[in-house]
């Protein structure tokens, strides 16, 4: 693959996880359990979709196909989106979300922060934009993660649980495929993140009293390549609805 | 009148500010909680009609300003509970009210929303009329309740303006199935939003009382005329129509007369028997049902840290 | 409105009302509360769903558009849709589901009793082959209305309460408006079944140990002229979105 | 061997079916109950990736086929949980030991369905191998399990040429993108497929027993082969490949070649590490859990009216 099809590939993975993410944030509307969190959710996702935008209108950019943000994002089926499992895991209990994003927000802020050195300007000012926010979300998922796991016996009962369910799905956060090392090694990518990740969620759990468990190690699924759990197809039919169902419709 | 209630009247009419550590009658104090409490309520009910589309809304941008608005909305909750927490009233003793059902929250967010038009419809008319009936409380005399209201309603302005770009969008450059979606929100939610007004006011019977305190300043119909007559003109311009065969212009008196409002709809929901009414409310406990354990969580974690720091 | 016209709005009350009931019934493959009932739910779903097809063919052939039943099952959108409100609930708990079967499969049994009879022979025949249905999917609701209210106390609260969320909605299984009056009138419908209704339903209560509601009264919200609830939308996005996301494709 | 065992052998090579009440081996027995268990408990869990998709049938004749095929296959569970009753066990507690992963179940179950085209290559590929496992099954030593085999293998072939039907109908009738997704489905269950049929006989250190006691009649690799002689001329008229590039008619032997089969994916997903094993069995152990409250409901109903009838 070359260096140009490799970066459209890796950018739908950025946006994708952010795409999806953000949908599921949309799910905790009006359910979050203090209105301080209905706001602070809300805000995240707010977050995450505008930099899918982001990130979309470049790739719509790269392919030049006549296709904009708008198609990448709900015109592709479950077989085309890029985004990482963890995102497209259903949000689950407030317990789960927090896992959820901690996991992924620590990934996140570690992956901007190399690509605002990307080779690729672009990149490196949308992710500028983003590490501001990605800081954020990981201060404020890695404070929820303390608050679960030393808040009451249930709390941690209920986090636990959370990891353990999601714990798989964060070895495509530690490793990385040919694409993004060839991406790397061209200076645009930001690379494999394993090891500060590993670290990071070590420091977190220790302080959080939980259990860390053995590296998660590759299986058969593998979002960045389209193969995705069985989650994901339901959250596209319902975000998808409306533009598959008038395709001919400007909103 | 006592002395302090006449200094108090005296206050109000001066149009100075009362504040919380003021003394205020105790009337006063339980007519601000009721409204104030409502008014909160109202925003976080009214989350969950728009919420209905958030994840289904048809493009980046308008699922970015959905977000944006319900947010806002959130935001608008949190600052009125606030407000009325200065009056010694809880929030989650309101809160709890409101999900045993012994307080209200606007009768507009217990219809269904449709379909995607409905959230303009909702931005354009609902958030129209309350901005109307807001505005005038921007110089309630109670201070923090008016400085809530001028921050609320500079939102409220820019959600209006987006729900009726949403319309005319589908208006301008929409599919003919699109513009039937408009037409048909707007018949679902005008007579409604006229509703939002309340009754006439000879049928309001707190009305005078808050008039004499400046909570309240103008009467229902008032500004149930004063919010039609600025819409009808948008209503034209979209090249949509009002369910309302009765509805023109007006020479002599300068205003769109209008048809009668069929109060019975009003009270039924009021009492209850109302579209969905019972799942907005439903929703509401949920989310606070099954949320305590995570506020438990936070406290006992709060806590914790405290004893470590002592 | 014509007698033709009224009579396809009509078919469609009846199909649509079978098709998201069958939607609902998929809803519950694979987490039925024993494996009896999972061949039981499959099997009335399968019931429903080709009596929806039944009579969505019929309204195909009378309209004569170039649309099929497919098209009318899975192109029509949320205000188009003609189903009972009762039908489109979500599927709850078994109690919920019980109670909303019970609840359709009194007025199904008395409605299809009747169209035997219709002046129009093709609906008598269809009407005739879903009787023998019916009757079993009666017989069975209500036999589990009678396990769950005379059970255990759990499930007389979980079936009390079922009965207190779903009881606004029968006004649409007593009341009859113009059209359904109208083709009553003209020999070809089934009418107001209200009272038999009414008295079938106190019998079963009465028996269960239930407390009867107040009759319920028409509210904002009409299924039969497409006034739904919110969740229909979201049953629809997913169960039409395959023929939505591939309008040309042929499966 | 004592003189019960060897009359119980000579029954057996005689052709004789072993009926409940007959003597029979200890090892026999749990032998059988292993088998008709974890067979029995795959009909069950093989309910949930189809189920996945029966909500999004694309056309009411689709979801009519699926529906009904979905019920095939609890009615399956019911026939096979019986013969395995007969043998002294019990289905509740065999089902907790799946439910605590103390037994398998098929693992081509634990791969996802992506897309539609899924559910007819499961159809034709996972029905088709389970029929080629199945059929010499008929013959069981078993009576029980002989007569469920029978009823089984009738509903599988039809479900089998449902599934290729529906491929075919993708193929000949379909748009670019269907095609695609036909092809995709085939890429990703063609090896899992072959895979049902086990390791090699030299890695089953069970079959030789199997085979005398007449449960088995066929060594892995034979089935594995008749699998692939009838599946790839369908594969051909299909228009579509096989994700094996070494696959190709051996003239000598009369049977197709293949490539290696990757067997540590197999011996990972039978270790727990499957694509979603974790979800098929919590999805099982919820709908049991969940459906707690409504059996007691049934039993205590039962028990009232058998002691009001006394």
């Amino acid at each position: 693959m070359n260096n140009d099809q490799a970066l459209t590939e890796y950018l739908l993975r950025l946006a994708d996880t952010d795409m999806v993410l953000a949908q599921r944030f949309c799910e905790w509307c009006g359910n979050a359990p203090a209105l301080e969190e209905e706001v602070a959710m809300m805000n995240v996702g707010l977050d995450l979709l505008g930099q899918a935008r982001n990130w979309y209108d470049y790739v719509a950019e790269l392919r030049d196909d006549g296709h904009d943000a708008d198609f990448l994002a709900f015109r592709r089926n479950e077989r085309e989106y890029r985004n990482l499992l963890i995102a497209e895991q259903p949000r689950g209990d407030y317990a789960v979300t927090t896992a959820k994003q901690f996991f992924f927000d620590v990934w996140h802020h570690l992956v901007l922060t190399r690509l605002t050195e990307s080779s690729d300007e672009r990149i490196a000012g949308i992710a500028a934009k983003g590490l501001k926010e990605a800081t954020y979300h990981r201060r404020r998922s890695t404070e929820w993660m303390l608050r679960l796991g030393q808040g009451t016996e249930e709390s941690h009962r209920r986090l636990t649980d959370a990891v353990q369910n999601l714990w798989r799905f964060t070895c495509e956060l530690t490793d990385t495929d040919e694409i993004e090392d060839q991406l790397a090694e061209a200076g645009i990518g930001a690379g494999n993140v394993g090891d500060a990740w590993r670290a990071e969620v070590a420091r977190v759990f220790a302080e959080a009293g939980l259990e860390l468990p053995e590296p998660a190690r590759h299986f058969y699924m593998d979002g960045k390549n389209g193969k995705h759990t069985e989650h994901l197809g339901f959250l596209l039919a319902e975000m998808q609805y409306l533009p598959r169902a008038y395709p001919d419709a400007t909103w | 009148m006592s002395p302090e209630e006449r200094h108090f009247q005296e206050k109000v009419d001066a149009e100075v500010r009362i504040e919380p550590k003021n003394w205020m009658p105790d009337g006063y104090r339980k007519t601000l909680i009721r409204q104030i409490s409502q008014h909160a309520h109202s925003e976080i009910v009214g989350m969950l009609p728009e919420g209905n589309w958030l994840s289904r809304a048809p493009s980046l941008k308008r699922k970015l300003q959905l977000m944006a608005k319900i947010q806002d909305e959130a935001g608008h909750g949190l600052y009125l509970y606030s407000a009325m927490e200065t009056l010694g009233a809880d929030r989650d003793e309101e809160i709890e009210k409101l999900h045993r059902g012994e307080v209200k929250f606007s009768s507009i967010f217990t219809y269904p929303t449709l379909t995607w038009a409905d959230m303009g419809a909702i931005g354009w008319l609902v958030d129209g009329a309350a901005i109307v009936n807001q505005v005038p409380l921007q110089r309630c005399s109670y201070g923090p309740y008016s400085r809530a209201m001028i921050r609320v309603c500079k939102e409220e302005s820019f959600h209006q303006r987006q729900g009726y770009e949403i319309l005319l969008t589908m208006m301008r450059e929409g599919t003919d199935e699109q513009k039937e979606m408009v037409q048909d929100a707007i018949n679902r939610f005008w007579w409604p939003s006229l509703m939002m007004f309340g009754p006439s006011d000879e049928n309001s019977p707190n009305s005078a009382q808050s008039m004499a305190w400046k909570i309240k300043r103008h009467g229902n119909d008032e500004l149930r005329q004063r919010f039609l007559d600025q819409t009808v003109p948008q209503l034209e311009f979209l090249g949509c129509t009002a369910p309302d065969p009765d509805l023109k212009w007006n020479e002599e008196t300068g205003h769109y007369d209008f048809g009668e409002i069929q109060w019975q709809e009003f009270f039924d929901v009021l009492k209850g028997h109302s579209p969905c009414g019972v799942e907005r409310i439903q929703q509401r406990k949920k989310a606070i049902d099954d949320g305590q354990w995570v506020r438990d969580a936070a406290v006992a974690y709060a806590d914790k840290q405290k004893a470590n720091a002592a």
